[in-house]
């Protein structure tokens, strides 16, 4: 019940704040719309959203899988050889520091308009966590564990799926939480630079024809996606982990 | 070969990718009626349209062969083929005679003529023509520009910007206006177009690389005549056109760009007609301007004039 | 068979230099049960390392049948002071990790593990995880885990410190068994006197730190062993006095 | 030596794939500039790029502190109490999931086009991760740590002060990792929106004028503001943290 | 002054129930020193659990001077089964840690730590890290942590188990003499029967899982009392055997 009845509190709260903030200030529908704009925003073309909504999550569920099996691979080569680490990690970090939003125009005159630039660019906004959370987890083997497997004469491979990856996967999730919820704002800032379709094609063509109700349901939209999302991950650590929390306190 | 022959005998069509100038609002909605209407498919052309963003990422586009012909604003496209940067297209068409751009504020506020921009913001595009254009303006308007302070943004903010007073006036395309009156709450616009004192200048331009220009002109013709035709139906049906385009982008305002299609029309002539004395006095305009070296372009290079409509 | 040749071993850290071990020399033959006795801090669990391949000397050679331990071999197994058990598998799990890791037949060492298992009185808890034990069950698990391979060497590091009398003799007991049933070559850390005279055919005594060998002492007494009942009280009593002498 | 030279190689080897590239599928340098153009745009024009570089840099700076500030801060609030946790979490992750691109042109109507809305978009773009990254940390305290400090009777704040926390700090790291680079990114996508100066300014212009070798000089001015702010953390975590490697294997 | 009545605890996991402890009866009066012995897994440390109120009663209840343990007190001190030292303090800082949590003056108290730390042989490592010590030196500097506030009731869970003889008998008679000077009220779990008989006033012997009071037996030997050598040696041997037999 309270599980529940808690989150949903939250959410109405802070809806509730919004709605007065925008009565109270007068503020103008193209500037920040309120709640009930939004809805019939929503409900003026629900079919569409919908089917843009599924673009975005497709892209998004895609371009985090990919991310995913991306990072962990980077992340075991990283950790496994420190001379790897020395001589890749900065170049992953220069990578990754190439704002996105630059990135996107080069990877359609690359990659074209499909779906293909866009999961491109949620990989390449998406792994970086995964692979510092990753690394970190990899790392903090507990050095009992680590004598354990070295004098077990362990290899590499059995050391990492036997001992330091499980070891490391509550730090993993901690990685895909974040990678999540940017993977989804990877997905739109793609479709922003070619706002073929998806919601960060609403998003851009509803700001240029100043329907900001429409961007704002997309927001929503996007904010539900993402909220779905997470818990997703959420839920599967509490199913892959449940060890972690038997053993804090 | 023989696969791709459909059974009715007629050759395969040709597959085209083509871009908007600007998204899709009012100034782009021929490319849809074209489609719609089936001028593409009866001139043997299969067109994907795509969104178009600013003139320079579309010409990347462009130059990378993923797009084939595009709607682009022609001065900053002929700016930047002076500078030397991209050169390797040719217009084949102009939607707009002149250019759109324009000073726009709104009624009430301290901006009622372009001399009292003096002291003021002015919101536009960073880069864009608007912004490159503005000395010559200025000059020719009487505005003292030193005094005159530029706000940047990307284009699809700067209505927000002027409406809700962060910037006392914008330099944007003047067919932007009825979408900024809705956004002020109805307030109305005052637009004072810099064609006025730049009257050689072209607006947007159907333009093409010359890899198909003169490797394929035939299928540069058809995609021209197809595209004019549907901006002919276009001016003649706004409402139509603009709900055609709204059925294939449902993000798409038809209030908006039936205000566009209105707006525009004084500025279109549907031949696409372009004019090479003209031509040659924008080029000159650009160059006094310095805003492209002195003989870096002529008409030729810069238009077709095997395709474009000369008459 | 494990031959340590003037053996030290040095720490350095921030805090300056600690020596855990000096000029150790030992030999212990093939088969042969030694147990370790000396003061806390003394460098006994830093010997088992440097035995298991985990620690290189700082002087120094450490050999087994001849050739230098340069890092852990298969046939050598530490039972680590700590219970070092993963906290996501069961205790069987646990104890079959040394199995899957050396992929062993794992049907047939299922059923040893279930059996160590009950032997060490954790019957009942197969399917427990770690952090659902006592101190003394964890530590039982990691015993299992170091027998079940029944390996040439067994290098255990007080394998009973946490478990109570009764258990220890019991444990002791069994220990002494498969020994003599299957004699692995084993070094066996502890802080009990009476549990090295029991066990061992020899007893190591260091010195505090830095641990050096002060003395090595056989202990004649036939096997099998137990606790005080058997004929020879006073022999294991002669021994256990000497090694109090030696330590006090 | 070695410390120095391996990612030195590393770098250098990037470069050279991506030189080669260029050379070897003839790319248009609109598309692609190869690295002596990137050089040359640099040159042209070194103090301007410099000074942008600094103005990004003062940018990021700022929102990276507030951002950690406040990550500490909400991160605590929320492991304090599982009912605030409950509440609040999703309305963050929503919050979070809100596509910085599309909340940037909000920012400036609301907050003018100083520095101000460019700090406030780089808080909220890495805010996230420090905060996910404390709570993980803050939750995975071993068991006998939490008993030691309920059974010493410490108070909240000294449990935090004295035993969470800092038990938490190397997986604080792990978030500000992640929240750096991300940082950049902000004041980018921000300078972007706004582009009165900084680096995200010169990418527009350079944009605006198919001046890709400036682009590209100003990416990579931000790839190496992005690399030496992400070493300056991790060097600040050697420092803050030696026993986090000490006691793991 | 601690209370137990009919306490019993109930682990309850995903695995099925435990049942830990199983009415358990016991009065302990102000100042008194309680042992505890059982075997491994028979409740020891959830009983002590129970008292620093770490965890609560399943059933029954436990109360100090007559009002229930809802939540830890200030003055019981709890020193856990395993050393759970802070990695990032020195030996000194977390010795000092409840301290600064009681907010007790600092300087006199780090003289005392100096003092507990060299009395249990750690002069020279007060600046060291607790991964840089061996773990009997880990379970001296828990000891320290736990005697520094002099606190009324101390619960200590077997706090020489990864000791040496010798250590654990010089410390034993160190804690003795501590209780002798200033007499807290004190439970001591053990496993080892004469260290039990030389500490305590009342040893309590717990039967097998699920832990049940089998015995509550007196030591009336005088105080001081040491290993053997005193004039106490067979009352001593006599409730060791006792002990021994209850157990066995
Ligand atoms: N957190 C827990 N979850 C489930 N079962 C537990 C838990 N803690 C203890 N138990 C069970 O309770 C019983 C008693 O445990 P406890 O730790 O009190 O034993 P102990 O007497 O201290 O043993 P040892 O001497 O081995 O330390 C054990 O069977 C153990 O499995
Ligand atoms: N990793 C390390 N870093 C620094 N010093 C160490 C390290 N490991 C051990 N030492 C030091 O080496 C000495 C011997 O340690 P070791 O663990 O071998 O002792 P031990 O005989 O096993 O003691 P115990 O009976 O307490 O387990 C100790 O003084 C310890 O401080
Ligand atoms: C509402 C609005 N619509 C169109 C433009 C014009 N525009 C958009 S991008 C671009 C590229 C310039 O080279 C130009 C001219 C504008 N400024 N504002
Ligand atoms: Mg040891
Ligand atoms: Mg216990």
């Amino acid at each position: 019940m309270k599980a529940v009845a808690l989150p949903i509190a939250g959410v109405l709260g802070t809806i509730a704040v919004w709605w007065a903030a925008t009565v109270v200030f007068g503020i103008r529908q193209i500037i920040l719309p309120a709640p009930p704009d939004i809805v019939a925003a929503f409900r003026a073309q629900p079919g569409y959203l919908l089917r843009e909504t599924g673009a975005t999550a497709t892209e998004t569920l895609t371009g985090f899988g990919l991310a995913v099996v991306a990072g962990l691979v980077v992340a075991v080569l990283l950790t496994a050889w420190r001379a790897v680490e020395r001589a890749m990690l900065p170049v992953l970090v220069a990578l990754n520091s190439i704002p996105k939003v630059a990135l996107a125009p080069l990877l359609v005159v690359w990659l074209g308009f499909g779906s293909r630039p866009k999961v491109v660019l949620v990989v390449l906004i998406c792994v970086f966590p995964v692979v510092v959370a990753t690394m970190a987890g990899l790392t903090s083997t507990p050095a009992e564990l680590g004598e354990l497997s070295r004098s077990l004469s362990a290899s590499p491979w059995q050391t990492y799926v036997k001992i330091r990856l499980p070891w490391a996967l509550p730090q993993v999730f901690t990685g895909l939480k974040v990678a999540v919820t940017l993977a989804v704002i990877g997905a739109v800032v793609a479709e922003i630079n070619n706002p073929g379709n998806g919601l960060g094609a609403v998003i851009v063509q509803s700001g240029m024809s100043l329907d900001t109700p429409l961007a704002f349901a997309a927001i929503t939209l996007l904010a539900v996606l993402s909220t779905t999302l997470f818990y997703l991950v959420v839920a599967l650590e509490r199913w892959l982990v449940p060890w972690a929390r038997a053993i804090s306190g | 070969g023989d696969d791709e022959q459909p059974d009715n005998g007629k050759p395969a069509a040709d597959k085209v990718t083509y871009l908007t100038a600007f998204g899709a609002v009012g100034r782009d909605a021929f490319a849809w009626v074209a489609q719609e209407k089936g001028y593409f498919r009866d001139a043997g052309i299969d067109v994907t349209i795509q969104l178009g963003a600013a003139t320079g990422e579309n010409l990347k586009v462009l130059a990378a062969g993923q797009a084939q012909f595009a709607n682009l604003d022609l001065t900053g496209t002929w700016i930047l083929a002076g500078k030397g940067q991209y050169k390797d297209v040719r217009t084949i068409a102009a939607i707009h005679q002149q250019t759109l751009v324009s000073i726009i504020s709104l009624e009430g506020s301290a901006v009622a003529k372009p001399k009292d921009l003096e002291g003021r913001k002015l919101g536009a595009a960073t880069g864009s023509v608007n912004q490159l254009l503005f000395p010559a303006y200025a000059t020719l308007a009487g505005i003292d520009q030193s005094r005159v302070q530029w706000v940047n943004a990307p284009p699809p903010q700067l209505p927000a910007l002027l409406a809700s007073g962060r910037v006392d006036a914008l330099s944007t395309f003047l067919i932007g206006a009825k979408g900024l009156e809705k956004a002020a709450g109805g307030k109305k616009t005052i637009v004072n177009p810099y064609s006025a004192y730049l009257p050689e200048l072209y607006g947007n331009g159907l333009i093409a690389p010359v890899s198909i220009t003169q490797g394929n002109p035939d299928l540069a013709r058809r995609f021209r005549d197809a595209a004019l035709k549907g901006l002919a139906y276009t001016i003649e049906h706004p409402q139509e056109a603009a709900e055609i385009m709204k059925k294939a982008q449902p993000a798409a305002d038809v209030t908006a760009a039936v205000g566009e299609i209105t707006l525009m029309t004084p500025y279109v002539k549907t031949s696409g007609v372009i004019d090479k004395q003209r031509v040659a006095g924008a080029i000159a305009t650009l160059e006094k301007n310095k805003l492209i070296p002195p003989g870096s372009l002529t008409p030729e290079a810069v238009v077709d004039f095997a395709l474009a409509p000369t008459g | 068979m494990i031959d340590l040749e003037r053996v030290s071993r040095t720490f350095t850290t921030r805090g300056g230099e600690v020596a855990a071990l000096r000029d150790i020399d030992l030999e212990i033959a093939e088969g042969q049960f030694v147990a370790v006795i000396g003061r806390s801090g003394c460098g006994k669990s830093t010997l088992l390392r440097l035995m298991a391949g985990l620690l290189a000397p700082t002087a120094g050679r450490v050999t087994i049948d001849g050739s230098p331990v340069l890092r852990p071999r298969r046939d050598v197994v530490l039972m680590h002071q700590l219970p070092a058990l993963l906290p996501w598998r069961t205790v069987l799990g646990n104890v079959m990790l040394p199995v899957e890791i050396q992929r062993l037949p794992r049907a047939e060492y299922q059923a040893r593990a279930a059996e160590l298992l009950d032997t060490v009185g954790l019957a009942g808890f197969h399917r427990r995880h770690p952090y659902e034990l006592s101190g003394g069950m964890q530590q039982r698990v990691a015993l299992c885990r170091a027998l079940i391979q029944r390996p040439r060497v067994l290098l255990m590091d007080e394998p009973f410190s946490a478990l109570d009398a009764l258990t220890r003799e019991e444990l002791a007991a069994q220990l002494q068994e498969m020994h003599l049933t299957r004699p692995a070559t084993t070094v066996f850390v502890t802080h009990s006197i009476s549990e090295a005279v029991l066990l061992a055919d020899r007893v190591v005594v260091l010195s505090a730190r830095p641990g050096q060998v002060r003395r090595v002492l056989d202990v004649k007494i036939p096997r099998p062993r137990s606790f005080g009942h058997n004929a020879h009280v006073a022999d294991a009593a002669a021994c256990i006095a000497e090694l109090h002498d030696l330590l006090y």
